[in-house]
């Protein structure tokens, strides 16, 4: 085994095991806590992958600005500090049944794809991820549609958004 | 070998320090707790009532706006990175990205979202 | 090579070379080694921070007309020290119904977003720390676990003031780091590079803020907001917050908290200085050795973090709703107008005499800049015959 | 700019338009209607230049103005999005800019801009008056902004539908088109009709286009590509031709076309799927002229003439399509002569018109369908602003008199109002005119002449017949409606007050009467006698002609056409003018009817064997039965009918044979399930997901196990 | 190395645990943080198809980030839906909204 697949083993652990913690945890806070643990987890596993690009924005995005918003909204629809009650609800069953037959679902899938063995080919040297994937995105041969659309998508979410929670009416 | 195992490195160098130092104090401070020390600080006087505030929605405004612009930001920098070699489309797709974005931030500023009421 | 032109890589290989006849696994060794360059980077760093504990109170002295620390040691260079030890020998309080992992676990946070910066600080040519092509954005990725650390402070004291402290500071820096983002992109664009030495490295004709003192200003105000200081640091307004986010923290767990401001602003000069000031560089002079080019950098910083002192200690306070005001309908366009308009004029100068590049871009910072502060103006003026008008409708009734 | 870019930007300004509209304007509503009005000129700008670009062109049918950009990658291929102008794509922009632009103008005036607020009047129903100094007069729409909001919307939709080059870009438009006329029908939501007119509307067209859909994905899968130029190459429409669908016999190239089809008969409203365009009338004028002239009908035909080359590979589907449409042209028709309401008389003309153009399509009058598309889109458009003039005058009148049981609608209420509403007057009679192919000076005569034309030529005699009698009975309900509404003296008090509209709503109206004329001009056959020669040939034959690879021959001129055509128009005209000129109420009607049997001997002829036969056939036969009975009823009443079906078996089947095994029959057993199954929609998320996920284990692992089998 | 096949159970290990907190959790913000961990077990697995790929056909990045752009939406606006809700039915138990039942 070597270092990377160590490593990679621990970090994935540690990532799911804070996932099982952000679904199963009392207090919500400490679920979003434990939210920002496991982004944290699958951003090093992005550096693993040699996206660090990835990893940083997952840190930026998910870390400095998700994981704040949930926090506020959390602090705005909740009366009380500490979490009393059941928070998981009567069917919690039926969807703990499906969560384990997802994977049940996809791990035999993955066991029969063929595509499983595939190694990954050395990032040629020189080759710059984020130059690239800025030319893809501006190119009209690739992404520039994707790109503005997701300028409107922001726009559609943050109108409706503002609009949603904060109608005067 | 992997950039980022120094970056990890560098976290973990920087978790030690201040544990360190605040182990440091945990060990040569006294400990004598009691439960007026115990009790939240509001200056001076006895605390009243829950910790818990009224929050304003204008916190989940502000972080929502940031958390669009912060997505905005992503899309972004590649774009700046490859600047220099893209032509004069590539700024005008630029231009029309972050105007429609700011029509979102014009919107909510006329709703009044923006200011601290 | 020697050891005065690559000191780094000469002490690593001798050390690298000891571990390896220890008997250790080449791997092994150099992680090692590796660690301990860093270890000793972030010391330095700590080092450098009690320093600045002195430099701040000998500069606030002068700037409000007093000595500042005198007594202990030549010009009282040894205070910061005693400072240290109060800190430590003083009890650690947790306050009741705090949560008590959380609130230890965010003075270290905190901590270590600032010390994590470093990672991708260029000291000097051949010290690059870790060369990342994303050097920009994880200056960003740093202060989102900085904002965390903030937050976690604030929820988990269980007290009023650290709440609604800790949550301001928060909107303050979310608010404040969008225009910080955009000004970000304009080195970026000047370099085509979000690495952080090949930003220094593009600054070999002219300094960036040469070709852009706009977004070097926009880029010194966000910092300041980012860092909570004056006039910006209304989440710990005595009068009102008591420390904001820190009120329940003593001993070691509050020092953290401070030494971590102290080090984010020096590090907030440094960045500005790489980003806009040619980090390491002045003329030439960082190429005669990478000792001399450590002292340029540490100047520089120096010379940065003075400017946001100079700041702190000569403007008021501004109102909460007045700032945020500032940043989105000011800043935060302002900003970005400046991007793009650096994009454009980036795209039709491309192929231009540097001269004749440096010259309009600087004259498109000043249009912009100026277009800025006539709206401002227009609007402002507005504003206060409004405001007069109701005066002196009030006054008639009188 | 080049041509290719400005044609990217025509659709975007009516966007701009909305998003401004609804997310800053809505309280001004000033800046709201300059704002969709300059966006609608923008358009207009940029479809005029790239319209007069196109003119300069050499051999614009094989030099198109075409451009591409890749949008979703579909594993190795991409799913591209693109624009193309070819001649007819031209020749639509054209008409679509002016009259888009003139009914955005007209708006302004027909929601009484500039009028003092209501009242009583509140967002959804319709402005009641405003008092001013003791008098009422009109009041200003209260969602006004709105309205120029949906319409810039609608505008987008109708633009990217011209410009796209491919189907499925055509239906993102079509569909916008059908969100924003469900929207505009229902405009004034608060009132009932309206609210189900526009539910109607929607539904109705929902079934064309999910035929549509599936024509689309089913022409996806056999070529893979969605564009117009790529699917219209010998290669792949050979191959379409070739391949069998395995349904009716017909070839895979037949199936998607007939498909296609279905998608145009919601969108057009052919039989049987035209029941939701009458009750359209339930919308602002101008939203009825937007639908029923200008864009979305337009759109269905306009489709199906794009998809030309394909329908025409398959003779069976030509036919169903000539046969829908000769049948759709005569029996709308018949319709209108019996109508009352003047916007009604409108909605069947237009849908007996579009059936002249689908008709002459499945004749293979390729370039006569697109021509009377376009001049039919404009006198069409002239007529309904026109006749939204006339109920805004009567208004008018009501206001004055204060008598609000007169519904300002009713043609018998008006009269005489040619010398109140000059404006009004001259150009509806120029529309009508061109509706009912008033000789030479029309549009409408060479456009339905050259149908005609195609359909002698071509022999397709049975259809020319249907033709030619339903231009007759357009040309007598067409001079019906003018003689009642502008001719004879005033029938009431308020036709007496009615008054001239303002110059926003008149101007649009010289425009396009202006158009109504001269467009007819563009398409002059060759050989016509006397005039053919003076322009020497048929322009837009030529122009629109060679956006076939095979440009169609123009039929040999023929005498019998001419003549038909001639004798329809003009016959039916005199015949319009003849029997209503002295009607002076519905009751008189009758009566006068039966007086003018005694005095004329002549007129009880025209009675017995036109009036009251066609009256009889559109009321009780097609109106009351078809239309009412049929149709609505088997699209309304499609769940009683199952219920009365199961009732019916279970009488005559189930209760004597097997009450005992199956109870109280289908019905029951329906309701039994009902209950049962109604505990699981719990409204609560959670379980639906719950529920979807099992679901798709049970579908998934069904189809893993019959997989793996086979 | 590691094998392809870590990073794909991993990401659907990840998956189905956020599947369970969208399933199972009362509180409607917990359910939205069910969701994040669904989308990014999604992004690990773009990712990992781009390494393992073609590593100069960014496709995989690219989604990655309008994933990223489109679970922000989602959170703006879901939270956003969830502040609507309590601030009119005063919940955020996702089993007490049952205005959509028969």
């Amino acid at each position: 085994m070597t270092t990377e697949q160590i490593i990679f083993l621990i970090v994935a652990g540690a990532t799911l095991a804070s996932g099982l913690l952000v679904v199963t945890s009392r207090n919500l806070i400490h679920a979003a806590l434990w939210l920002v643990a496991t982004l944290f987890g699958v951003a090093i596993v992005y550096t693993l992958l040699n996206a660090g690009f990835m990893a940083v924005v997952q840190v930026v995005v998910y870390i400095g600005a998700i994981a704040i918003l949930f926090i506020f909204a959390v602090m705005l629809t909740r009366k009380d500090m500490r979490d009393s009650g059941a928070q998981l609800n009567s069917n919690w069953w039926a969807g703990a049944l499906m969560a384990v037959l997802t994977f049940g679902g996809l791990f035999a899938m993955l066991r029969t794809w063929g595509g499983m063995s595939k190694t990954a080919a050395e990032i040629p040297a020189g080759f710059d991820q984020i130059a690239e994937l800025g030319a893809q995105l501006t190119s009209p041969e690739a992404y520039v549609l994707p790109f503005e659309v997701a300028s409107v998508l922001l726009l559609a979410a943050m109108v409706g958004a503002v609009y949603l929670a904060f109608n005067k009416k | 070998m992997n950039e980022w195992l120094y970056v990890l490195l560098f976290m973990v160098v920087g978790a030690i320090i201040p544990i360190g130092a605040i182990a440091a104090g945990f060990i040569f401070g006294p400990k004598k707790p009691n439960p007026v020390k115990r009790e939240t600080y509001e200056c001076g006087i006895e605390p009243v009532g829950e910790a818990w505030v009224q929050f304003k929605a204008q916190y989940y405004i502000f972080a929502l706006v940031f958390l669009v612009f912060d997505v905005e930001a992503v899309f972004l920098f590649p774009w700046a990175v490859k600047l220099g070699a893209l032509g004069i489309y590539a700024v005008v797709e630029g231009i029309i990205f972050v105007s429609i974005l700011v029509v979102g931030l014009i919107y909510a500023w006329r709703k009044g979202m923006l200011e601290w009421v | 090579m020697n050891f005065w032109n690559d000191p780094l890589k000469v002490a690593a290989e001798w050390l690298e070379g000891v571990f390896v006849g220890w008997g250790m696994n080449e791997i092994a060794s150099h992680v090692l080694v590796v660690f301990l360059g860093v270890f000793l980077l972030v010391l330095i760093l700590m080092v450098i921070d009690i320093f600045l504990v002195w430099i701040e109170r000998k500069v606030v002295a002068r700037f409000q007309d007093r000595i500042g620390p005198n007594r202990l040691g030549p010009f009282g260079l040894v205070q910061p020290f005693a400072d240290i030890i109060k800190l430590i020998i003083k009890e650690d309080t947790t306050p009741d119904g705090a949560d008590k992992v959380v609130y230890n676990l965010a003075p270290v946070l905190s901590m270590m977003s600032v010390l994590m910066v470093w990672a991708v600080v260029p000291i000097a040519p051949v010290m690059l720390s870790v060369d990342l092509n994303v050097g920009a954005l994880f200056l960003i990725a740093t202060g989102a676990i900085g904002t965390l650390s903030i937050i976690m402070a604030g929820w988990s004291s269980n007290n009023k003031f650290a709440l609604i402290g800790g949550f301001r500071q928060v909107a303050i820096m979310v608010a404040f780091e969008v225009p910080m983002l955009a000004t970000l992109m304009i080195p970026t664009i000047f370099s085509g590079s979000m690495n952080m030495n090949a930003i220094i490295t593009a600054q070999d004709g002219l300094w960036f803020f040469v070709l852009s003192p706009l977004g070097a200003l926009i880029f010194l105000i966000a910092a300041i907001a980012e860092l909570g200081r004056a006039p910006f640091d209304l989440a710990e307004g005595e009068s009102e917050l008591v420390a904001g986010y820190s009120t329940e923290y003593s001993g070691m767990k509050f020092g953290m908290f401070y030494a971590g401001e102290l080090l984010h602003a020096l590090t907030f000069g440094g960045i500005w200085s790489i980003l806009f000031f040619g980090g390491y560089r002045f003329f030439g002079l960082e190429q005669v050795s990478p000792f001399l080019a450590i002292l340029i950098f540490l100047a520089k910083a120096l010379l940065g973090y003075w400017v946001i002192m100079w700041v702190k200690y000569t403007m008021l306070r501004i109102r909460i709703d007045q700032m945020l005001v500032f940043n989105w309908v000011f800043l935060t366009p302002l900003a970005f107008a400046l991007m793009l308009v650096t994009a454009l004029m980036n795209a039709l100068l491309k192929d231009a005499s540097p001269w004749l590049y440096g010259l309009g871009m600087f004259l498109s910072n000043v249009v912009v800049g100026w277009i800025a502060i006539e709206i401002a103006r227009s609007v402002s003026r507005k504003e206060r015959e409004k405001v007069e008008g109701v005066h002196q409708v009030a006054e008639a009734h009188h | 700019m080049t041509t290719e870019n400005l044609i990217w930007l025509i659709p975007l300004p009516p966007l701009i338009s909305f998003a401004l509209i609804v997310l800053f304007t809505n309280k001004n509503k000033a800046l709201s209607h300059t704002v969709a009005i300059s966006a609608a000129f923008l358009s207009w700008l940029g479809a005029m230049i790239v319209f007069v670009r196109a003119l300069g062109v050499e051999h614009f049918g094989e030099h198109p103005f075409a451009s591409s950009i890749n949008w979703l990658p579909t594993g190795d291929t991409w799913l591209k999005v693109g624009v193309l102008i070819d001649p007819l794509g031209a020749a639509v922009l054209f008409f679509v800019a002016w009259t888009i632009l003139m009914i955005f103008l007209y708006s302004v005036g027909y929601h009484n801009f500039g009028q003092p607020a209501g009242d009583h009047d509140h967002a959804g129903l319709p402005p009641h008056g405003a008092t001013v100094h003791g008098h009422t007069v009109l009041s200003v729409e209260p969602m006004y902004s709105r309205f120029f909001a949906f319409i810039s919307l609608f505008a987008f939709g109708m633009f990217t539908l011209v410009v796209s080059d491919s189907l499925l870009t055509l239906f993102v438009g079509w569909e916008i088109m059908g969100l924003c006329s469900y929207l505009l029908i229902g405009f004034w939501y608060a009132k009932p009709s309206a609210r189900a007119a526009g539910i109607k509307a929607f539904m109705t067209t929902r079934i064309g286009d999910v035929f549509m859909l599936l024509g689309i994905a089913f022409l996806y899968s056999v070529t893979g590509t969605l564009s117009f130029r790529e699917i219209f190459t010998e290669e792949i429409l050979h191959t379409l031709a070739s391949v069998p669908s395995g349904v009716f016999g017909l070839s895979a190239a037949g199936l998607i076309g007939l498909l296609l089809f279905i998608g145009t008969v919601g969108k057009s409203a052919q039989f049987p799927l035209h029941v939701w365009l009458p009750d359209a009338m339930e919308g602002p004028t101008p939203v009825s002229a937007m639908i029923h002239a200008a864009t979305m009908v337009s759109a269905g035909v306009y489709a199906v003439i794009r998809m030309f080359p394909l329908l025409s590979m398959d003779e069976k589907t030509m036919t169903v399509v000539a046969f829908i449409g000769a049948f759709t042209a005569i029996f709308a028709a018949t319709i209108a002569v019996a109508q009352n309401d003047i916007k009604r008389v409108l909605a069947y003309s237009t849908i007996s018109q579009l059936g002249f153009m689908i008709a002459a399509l499945g004749i293979g009058a390729y370039v006569a369908a697109a021509f009377h598309l376009i001049t039919h889109a404009f006198f069409k458009a002239l007529l309904f602003l026109g006749s939204g003039s006339v109920i805004h005058g009567m208004e008018h009148g009501v206001f004055h008199t204060g008598n609000h049981k007169v519904d300002p609608q009713d043609m018998f209420n008006m009269g005489g109002l040619k010398d109140k509403m000059p404006i009004t007057f001259w150009t509806f009679l120029i529309g009508g005119f061109a509706l009912s192919g008033f000789p030479l000076v029309t549009a409408g005569f060479w456009s339905k002449d050259e149908i005609l034309a195609d359909a002698w030529g071509h022999h397709h005699y049975i259809v020319f017949a249907t033709l030619a009698i339903a231009a007759f009975f357009t040309a007598f309900y067409t001079m019906r409606q003018i003689t009642l509404t502008f001719l004879g003296s005033p029938r009431t008090e308020e036709a007496k007050h009615a008054h001239e509209t303002p110059w926003t709503m008149t101007t649009p109206l010289v425009v396009l009467a202006f158009f109504a004329v001269t467009y007819g001009w563009v398409g002059i056959p060759e050989h016509f006698p006397v005039l053919g020669p003076l322009v020497n040939n048929n322009w837009f034959h030529d122009f629109v002609g060679h956006t076939l690879e095979h440009v169609p021959e123009a039929p040999e001129f023929s005498w019998i056409p001419l003549l038909t055509s001639l004798v329809v128009a003009l016959g039916g005209l005199g015949l319009g003018w003849f029997v209503y000129k002295d009607v002076k109420s519905v009751e008189q009607d009758k009566f006068q009817i039966s007086f003018l049997k005694n005095k004329y001997y002549f007129d009880e002829l025209y009675e017995v064997v036109f009036i009251n036969p066609a009256y009889w056939v559109a009321e009780n036969v097609i109106y009351k039965f078809m239309d009412q009975g049929v149709i609505d009823g088997v699209l309304h009443i499609f769940g009683p009918v199952t219920d009365k079906i199961g009732s019916a078996i279970r009488n005559y089947f189930d209760v004597p044979v097997v009450n005992q095994f199956i109870g109280d029959g289908s019905a029951e057993v329906a309701w039994w399930f009902g209950k049962n199954l109604r505990p699981i929609q719990t409204g609560r998320i959670q379980q639906y997901f719950i529920l979807s996920l099992v679901v798709i284990f049970v579908v998934g692992g069904l189809l893993y196990y019959i997989l793996t089998l086979a | 190395m590691i094998p392809l096949s870590w990073y794909l159970t991993f990401a659907a290990a990840l998956f189905s645990i956020g599947l369970f907190g969208a399933l199972s959790r009362r509180n409607m913000v917990a359910i939205l943080l069910g969701v994040e961990l669904m989308l990014n077990a999604v992004n690990v697995n773009l990712v990992a198809f781009w390494r393992y790929g073609d590593v100069a056909q960014m496709a995989g990045q690219v989604f990655a980030i309008i994933v990223f752009a489109v679970a922000a939406a989602e959170v703006a606006v879901g939270l956003a839906l969830v502040i609507s809700v309590y601030r009119r039915h005063n919940t955020v138990i996702a089993e007490e909204l049952d205005l959509m039942k028969w």
